[in-house]
């Protein structure tokens, strides 16, 4: 028997996952979240008719094909209480939260529209994470918290609502594991001079990503109005001393210039302006956005870091900025404002890595290391370094060729 | 009489064409019962006369729906399938008939809200023309 | 003497020659050209009648020619492949001849394309080298090139065109020597701005001898305004403007009178160029201006013969 | 090969539009390599032909078919009966295969649904140039393989033009100057004593000029002893 | 022939949400002749349900079955596998997805959901009727040989991974270096020519003097960046400026060099002759860290338009700042400039401070790394395409990010574009992974819905040949295309753009889909 334990169900744990499963290895893929996708599942695809390479799609993809893949075990809503070590590996025993909905959902989301609960209990899966099964929050569900309404089971045509289903304990032995657990967006309203939280036209890209993801087009959170006056500014939480991280987030850049990109596809009298300090536009040559940019009369590139974001007149943004060289001040006025946020590990310090021996550098991330790998710990994706996409499938595949020949490893 | 319905007709590629239309479904995106998809390998396969045979059989729109381009699974189908796209429009404005009512579109497996408005498109395009020939047919 | 036109005879007596061009009525109306003939006599030894120029519909050249001969000025027809195969070019020879018109000048002819004809079908029987090697051997041997052979054969002077500034620019002296061993007894260049371009071809036509063995008149045209430089800066195939010379006429307050100097100054220079028997001055649609440029660039009085 | 192009469709659709029934015969030679007349093109005029009737409420009867060779007796006498069956015929092959029809029924009519262009080669997927004009006396021998006749505007023999600039033709700033092409491929093969000789008055009675040409090849000829039924006696 | 074909309604997606009239849909199913089984099942994918439907289908003998159930992908593939067991080929099965292009995104509009649920079925019986059996069929591969083209830190990774799967690595390295790799190393080795396709190719490989023929399962393509050919107006003013992984080699053996030591991106700051391509910064802070800890005295300049510190060596930047090395920043305006007349100092304009700078230097280095020239040879023997830029072009990412369009053919490090060695390593693995594993399989899976050439139609126009990314078609014996199936991946491109439509797609005929077409376009609603 050889199996592998994923932890992490991003584009890391995926791309892992089907590449383990290809070469006929059995894995049990444990994703805390309700569905399959990661980080991938939040950001939209950048093209309308040329692909921009993001990658969301590969990640996706894969995330569709371990569904259905026998040898593939897929535990949602569920994390890794305890792995200890046994002999050809690990025992690790997986809390599964119940959903209260069962595989016979199909999506239609009636039982959102009839959900009494504020800002709803029964939610269908963020972005395009798959599979498209909703889940209940237990905390905010009625149900639960006084025992009554089953709205939400009576509208269901599938009968998918199952108040019943309880917490499970699942145990596994396997030979390895694959420590995919990727990364957390920084909160942009750490940099609160920036307006986030206040302003309601201050969004994170994350925020913008989701929401292009499921609209296909933006619209100030303020007014529901259509932006023509847009800014993108880079390296919110980033390369910062103060609040945020030191490092670079790398993927920040790649997103943001093709997530402008899209904007102007969708709305080609958008004005842009982007504001960063250097441009790090992943795989490509660093003029190809500089070329892009100039040949669109809409769009601006400003190398300088905004200072602050006020309130402006009628409703719009205030933004102020030093010029490129000099330090004379500018203010400017947008309709919608962009914070290119930054990343964090996530779960590289968690009570399981501990466990499973991992360590963590200065900045945070999780070292992948020969001696774990003996161990039989695999660390891979955005959670050991800020990678994007399609570096982490790379990653991700190089690393499982490791585990190959030593899946015997840990006996 | 009861207004008349639609009729318009899709193409996909079986790869991201028909994921993007199958991912829509499936996040509760609802949209006109008129389309009718008809499934193909990829956009390169599609053929003109596929396109005009489907306006011969009374279709009031057409549409070709692939992968991105540069991402299209084999490499340059979906390039190839707009221009045959583009050949059909140039023979329709020859011949006098609204080359709007045939259009290529590109769309990627994860994006769930290009299919509902690339068939609202069409639909609309359908209801505006109206049949070919008007009602009699 | 092969002709003895005024040309020839200016040439053969070592003078710098002069001559200008005058473009024929888009009509039946001869006024322009008697206009043009008085206003110009004595200013240039010949002048010459464009063949349809640029393929637009104009008076015939042979026609325009005998309009001005009444007011004792002297011709030189162009005559070009575009619209005649060798049927109509060997009996216009005769006809012109036969007129009292001693110099011809053999062009390949602008495309219809450029023309207010467009839909013209073109002829092309011959090109401009094969046209000059017929007529010479019609005025030498007195053969047709079907091999008939002429009784009172034609007595021409033959003339021709070249431009130093087409490519590929290693060739266009080979192609100036193969028109004369087909016969040109002159050449008219196309209009010279880069001087230095210029230097370099002459020199190479002198290094092959040609200047011995034919007449060259360098052409010159005065430009009327910046626009016109950068008109044929860049529309003109196988023309070639040197910037400063479209930046000065942009300078230029009064571009016209600029125009007038900078053409007499390069008249000025080609007099110095060795080999130079003359210049060719292309005033379009501004033949007014050309005893000005004459007179300012010294060469005046035109010599006279009996 | 023989490069043709459709024939914009509404002056098809006007030619056609008094016709009851009508048969579009292709061609699967030259035209359908150069894509015009094809099985796919028959195909698909045909269909938009079908389309533009129910536009405009029209009847009209479409057939579409295709030979092998249209310019050939043989092949087009295998759908003759297609042929005569209808009012028209609509030839999608060069202007040879129409009159080869128009000329075996001569009562039938016959139209063109093509433009016959030029001898030309493709010289990439989706464009032909010219480079033949039939002018029935070759001389690229002396020319570097380049035919002036065709390649230059004006069908010079002793070129460059004045016009050629960039080694461009001054007619078409997209297509080289044959001449200049014809100066760099001599220089390559250092023949460039060719080009310095002066090229006489071509003969022009080799070419259409010399009234219609029929080439015969008595060898290849069929006596009349050999041939068979009607066209022995005539 | 008379069909005799076998309905199924699977009740999971169709019925569920009670939409549909199952009764008037088995009904309709019914009246049709061909139809000889109609059956209603909870769940095409539950083995009971299974078992029962191929018992049925063994019983009534049916040559066909029409599915009406969910997405495709979705299906159990037992369904087929079953079907595979009862003598029905799996292209016998038309199967309609009922849930997400009729239930779900219509489940307001009942009475037009009903009708175009029965038109599908009327639109699929009609296509079943039309369906032909295809055989799968399989070759096997005649070496286990990855060739991996270019033995730098990509390549080795590639070769050692691909040989952890048991593949026999060949790698070609253009000079003479000496490696500890796995398998055959070729030196003075270039790939000149290929044929075949993947699994089976048969390559041309040109060692010295000699050219070899060389069958290969796979190739890994890692030729890596084109240090060697840096162009460029400083790279002319200074002969003896080196490459920064050169120096950094010359680095690492001990050599001390001539300060002061300036690293600039390119060699061509107007960027004429190369693009900027510096996705060396990782690589370019590690040399000048490891350069200033060795040598704190020596002064270190970085000169750049874009500072692409990528990631973690953001720290290393800061870092080497703290060493002091000097990081200068130019926009085109102020590019460097190097007098050729005397090329001891370098003239640039700092962008942020603006002003203008006098760098004596006695090394000069170049970071940036140009496109391989050997990938325009390589791409030209393997027939893959590459981008303007002059790297090989990836395929769809739809597949794997280190994948040509063509299968068995790999690509991994600066060979895509530009990379840090740490990343090229990373590629490099993961190629290596992938051609290795491609190799395990052994056989070649081909056949089914492919294309298939109608010579007598065929005019050798060429035009498939040209237009198809696989070059399955080929010009036969008897000068008219053939088909090579196992290159040939059934996208259809040659079937569509055939002018004398001499070439159909199996299971995609113009027929089947023109058919379908037009039955559902026949329906009303």
């Amino acid at each position: 028997m050889n199996q592998v334990l994923i932890v992490g169900g991003g584009p890391a744990g995926l791309t892992a996952a089907k590449t383990l499963v290809d070469r006929g290895t059995e894995v049990v893929l444990v994703e805390r979240k309700e569905s399959l996708g990661g980080m991938a599942r939040e950001l939209t695809c950048k093209g309308l008719v040329e692909c921009r390479n993001c990658g969301v799609c590969f990640a996706m993809d894969r995330a569709g094909e371990i569904l259905r893949e026998p040898n593939a075990e897929v535990l949602l809503l569920s994390e890794v209480a305890s792995a200890t070590k046994a002999d050809h590996g690990y025992s690790v025993k997986i809390k599964t939260a119940p959903r209260y909905i069962t595989d016979d959902c199909i999506g239609c989301g009636k039982c959102v529209a009839v959900c009494p609960v504020e800002g709803k209990a029964i939610f269908p899966p963020t972005g395009s994470g798959q599979p498209r099964l909703h889940w209940i929050d237990k905390s905010k569900c009625l149900h639960f918290k006084k025992g009554k309404c089953d709205k939400c089971a009576s509208v269901c045509p599938t009968h998918a609502v199952d108040f019943e289903d309880r917490a499970k304990n699942i145990t596994r032995n396997v030979n390895a594991v694959v420590y995919a657990t990727g990364i957390d967006p920084i909160d942009a309203c750490e940099m609160s001079r920036l307006g986030c939280g206040i302003l309601k036209d201050v969004v994170s890209s994350v925020d913008a990503e989701r929401i292009l993801n499921e609209k296909g087009r933006l619209m100030r959170p303020s007014d529901g109005k259509a932006p023509k006056k847009i800014a993108v500014m880079q390296c919110v939480g980033s390369r910062t001393v103060k609040v945020g991280v030191e490092y670079c987030s790398k993927f920040c850049c790649k997103y943001a210039t093709k997530m402008s990109q899209l904007l102007l596809d969708t709305d080609p009298d958008i004005n842009l302006d982007f504001y960063f300090m250097d441009l790090r536009t992943l795989y490509e040559p660093q003029d190809e956005f500089k070329l892009w940019a100039k040949s669109k009369k809409t769009v601006k590139l400003i190398r300088s870091m905004p200072s602050v974001v006020l309130p402006g007149k009628d409703g719009k943004l205030l933004l102020r900025a030093a010029g490129e060289t000099d330090l004379d001040i500018t203010e400017t006025e947008y309709d919608l404002i962009i914070l290119s946020v930054g990343m964090r590990p996530s779960g590289a310090s968690a009570e399981l890595a501990k466990s499973l021996g991992i360590q963590t550098d200065k900045s945070g991330f999780a070292v992948a290391n020969h001696e774990l790998e003996s161990k039989g710990v695999f660390v891979c994706g955005a959670v050991s370094e800020p990678m994007d996409i399609e570096e982490t499938a790379v990653r991700a595949a190089a690393t499982v060729s490791k585990m190959h020949h030593q899946k015997e490893v840990g006996t | 009489m009861a207004e008349r319905k639609p009729k318009v007709i899709g193409f996909c590629c079986e790869k991201h064409g028909m994921d993007a239309a199958v991912l829509s479904a499936r996040s509760g995106k609802q949209f006109d019962a008129s389309v009718r998809l008809v499934q193909v390998p990829c956009t390169g396969r599609v053929d003109g006369i596929h396109i005009l045979k489907a306006l011969e059989d009374g279709a009031d729109s057409v549409f070709v729906l692939g992968c991105l381009e540069k991402n299209c699974y084999y490499d340059t189908g979906s390039i190839e399938g707009r221009k045959r796209v583009e050949y059909v429009k140039q023979m329709l404005s020859e011949v006098g008939i609204e080359k709007e009512r045939v259009e290529m579109f590109n769309a990627a497996s994860t994006n769930a809200w290009a299919f509902p408005e690339i068939v609202s498109k069409m639909v609309g395009v359908a209801k505006k023309l109206g049949p070919i020939g008007g009602e009699k047919q | 003497m092969k002709a003895g036109s005024n040309l020839e005879k200016v040439f053969e007596s070592g003078k710098f020659a002069v001559t200008a061009e005058i473009g024929p009525p888009q009509s039946a109306n001869p006024e322009p050209l008697t206009h043009h003939a008085k206003m110009l006599r004595g200013f240039a030894d010949a002048f010459n009648l464009t063949d349809n120029q640029t393929a637009v519909v104009r008076l015939s050249s042979i026609a325009s020619a005998v309009i001005i001969m009444r007011e004792g000025v002297e011709p030189v027809i162009q005559m070009t492949c575009r619209d005649r195969n060798r049927i109509a070019l060997q009996s216009d020879l005769f006809g012109a001849a036969a007129l009292g018109i001693k110099n011809v000048l053999c062009l390949t002819g602008d495309h219809q394309i450029f023309g207010n004809e467009k839909a013209a079908r073109n002829v092309f029987d011959f090109d401009s080298i094969v046209e000059l090697q017929v007529f010479n051997q019609l005025r030498t041997e007195g053969k047709q090139v079907g091999g008939e052979v002429v009784k009172d054969p034609p007595k021409t002077y033959l003339g021709c065109a070249e431009n130093p500034f087409a490519t590929p620019y290693e060739f266009r002296v080979s192609r100036l020597a193969k028109k004369v061993s087909a016969g040109a007894d002159f050449c008219q260049t196309q209009a010279i701005f880069d001087m230095d371009m210029f230097e370099k071809w002459m020199d190479e036509v002198r290094a092959r001898g040609l200047d011995k063995k034919m007449h060259i008149l360098a052409g010159v045209i005065p430009m009327k305004s910046a626009g016109a430089a950068r008109y044929m800066k860049n529309k003109v195939p196988g023309m070639i403007v040197p910037d400063h010379i479209v930046d000065r006429m942009k300078a230029a307050k009064d571009p016209k009178e600029e125009g007038i100097k900078l053409c007499v100054e390069q008249i000025e220079h080609l007099k110095s160029v060795k080999g130079v028997h003359g210049v060719h001055i292309m005033a379009v649609a501004w033949e007014e201006m050309v005893p000005r440029i004459v007179e300012m660039a010294g060469l005046l009085p035109r010599p006279t013969f009996q | 090969m023989i490069v043709a192009k459709r024939k914009p469709l509404n002056e098809i659709v006007e030619m056609l539009a008094p016709y009851k029934k009508v048969t579009v015969i292709g061609c699967r030679s030259c035209v359908a390599i150069c894509l015009a007349g094809g099985e796919k093109e028959v195909k698909m005029l045909v269909s938009a032909l079908k389309v533009k009737n129910r536009k405009e409420g029209r009847k009209q009867e479409l057939d579409g078919l295709v030979v092998e060779r249209q310019c050939e007796k043989e092949w087009v006498k295998e759908v003759e009966d297609k042929v005569l069956d209808s009012d028209i015929t609509l030839s999608m092959a060069c202007s040879l295969g129409a009159q080869t029809i128009g000329d075996m029924y001569p009562s039938h009519l016959t139209f063109p649904g093509l433009n016959t262009g030029i001898f030309g080669v493709p010289e990439e997927q989706g464009v032909w140039s010219e480079k033949c004009v039939g002018c029935g006396n070759c001389i690229i021998h002396t020319t570097g393989g380049i035919c002036p006749i065709s390649r230059c505007a004006k069908s010079m023999l002793n070129g460059p033009c004045g016009g050629s600039a960039n080694r461009k033709c001054e007619v078409n700033l997209e297509i080289d100057c044959a001449w200049a092409a014809i100066y760099d491929r001599l220089k390559i093969q250092n023949r460039l004593d060719l080009i310095e000789k002066i090229m006489p008055a071509k003969d022009w009675s080799t070419s259409h000029a010399g009234g219609r040409r029929v080439y015969v090849r008595e060898d290849a000829k069929l006596t009349p002893h050999q041939k068979k039924g009607k066209e022995a006696v005539q | 022939m008379k069909a005799r074909i076998q309905v199924v309604l699977c009740k999971c997606c169709t019925e569920m949400p009670k939409l549909l009239n199952m009764e008037k849909l088995q009904k309709l199913a019914e009246d049709s002749s061909m139809v000889v089984s109609v059956m209603t099942v909870d769940a095409v994918c539950d083995g009971k349900d299974l078992a029962r439907i191929v018992g049925e289908a063994k019983e009534r003998e049916i040559d066909r079955a029409v599915v009406l159930a969910c997405h495709k992908k979705d299906i159990s593939p037992n369904l087929l596998k079953a079907y595979r067991r009862a003598g029905i080929n799996e292209f016998l099965i038309e199967l309609v997805n009922m849930r997400e292009e009729v239930v779900l995104p219509h489940a307001d509009e009942p009475e037009r959901a009903q009708a175009k649920a029965e038109t599908k079925l009327k639109a699929a019986l009609t296509r079943a009727i039309m369906l032909a059996p295809l055989e799968k069929q399989s070759e096997e591969m005649k070496t286990k040989n990855v060739v991996i083209v270019g033995a730098g830190v990509a390549g080795q990774a590639a070769a050692h991974e691909a040989a952890k799967s048991g593949a026999h690595t060949v790698l070609l390295e253009k000079t003479s270096k000496s490696l500890k790799v796995p398998g055959v190393i070729m030196t003075h080795a270039q790939l000149v020519g290929a044929s075949g396709y993947g699994g089976n190719f048969q390559l041309k490989i040109k060692a010295g003097e000699k050219v070899e023929e060389l069958g290969a399962a796979a190739v890994v393509i890692a030729t890596g960046g084109g240090w060697t050919t840096l162009k460029g107006p400083l790279a002319k003013a200074v002969k003896d400026a080196v490459p920064l992984y050169k120096f950094y080699e010359h680095m690492q053996s001990g050599m001390v060099p001539k300060g002061p030591v300036v690293i600039v991106d390119t060699p061509d700051p107007a960027g004429k002759t190369m693009k900027v391509q510096d996705y060396a910064w990782d690589d370019t802070l590690e040399t000048v860290i490891q350069l200033k800890k060795k040598h704190p005295e020596l002064l270190v300049y970085v000169i750049f338009q874009e500072m692409r510190a990528f990631g973690l060596s953001e720290l290393a930047y800061k870092e080497a700042a703290d060493l002091g090395v000097r990081f200068i920043r130019y926009d085109k305006a102020g590019a460097p400039k190097i007098d050729a007349k005397n090329p001891i100092a370098l003239t640039v304009k700092d962008f942020s401070q603006g002003e203008v700078l006098d760098l004596k230097f006695g090394t000069l280095v170049f970071a940036s790394i140009p496109a391989n020239q050997d990938n325009q040879m390589i791409a030209d023997a393997l027939r893959i395409p590459m981008t303007v830029d002059g790297s090989i072009r990836r395929g769809s990412i739809q597949r794997w990010p280190v994948t040509t369009p063509k299968p068995g053919i790999f690509v991994c490090g600066s060979a895509l574009f530009p990379k840090s060695r740490e990343l090229a390593k990373a590629e490099g693995e993961a190629a290596g992974t992938m051609a290795g594993q491609f190799v395990k399989r052994g056989m070649i899976e081909y056949g089914g819905s492919v294309a298939q050439v109608t010579p007598e139609k065929c005019s050798a126009c060429l035009t498939c040949i040209r237009t198809c990314p696989y070059e399955a078609p080929f010009i036969g014996a008897a000068n008219k295309a053939e088909i090579k199936v196992q290159a040939c991946q059934g996208c259809g491109m040659c079937v569509g753009i055939c002018p004398s439509k001499a070439i159909d797609l199996h299971h995609y005929t113009d027929d089947q889909v023109m058919e379908e077409a037009r039955t559902l376009l026949g329906g009303d609603f």
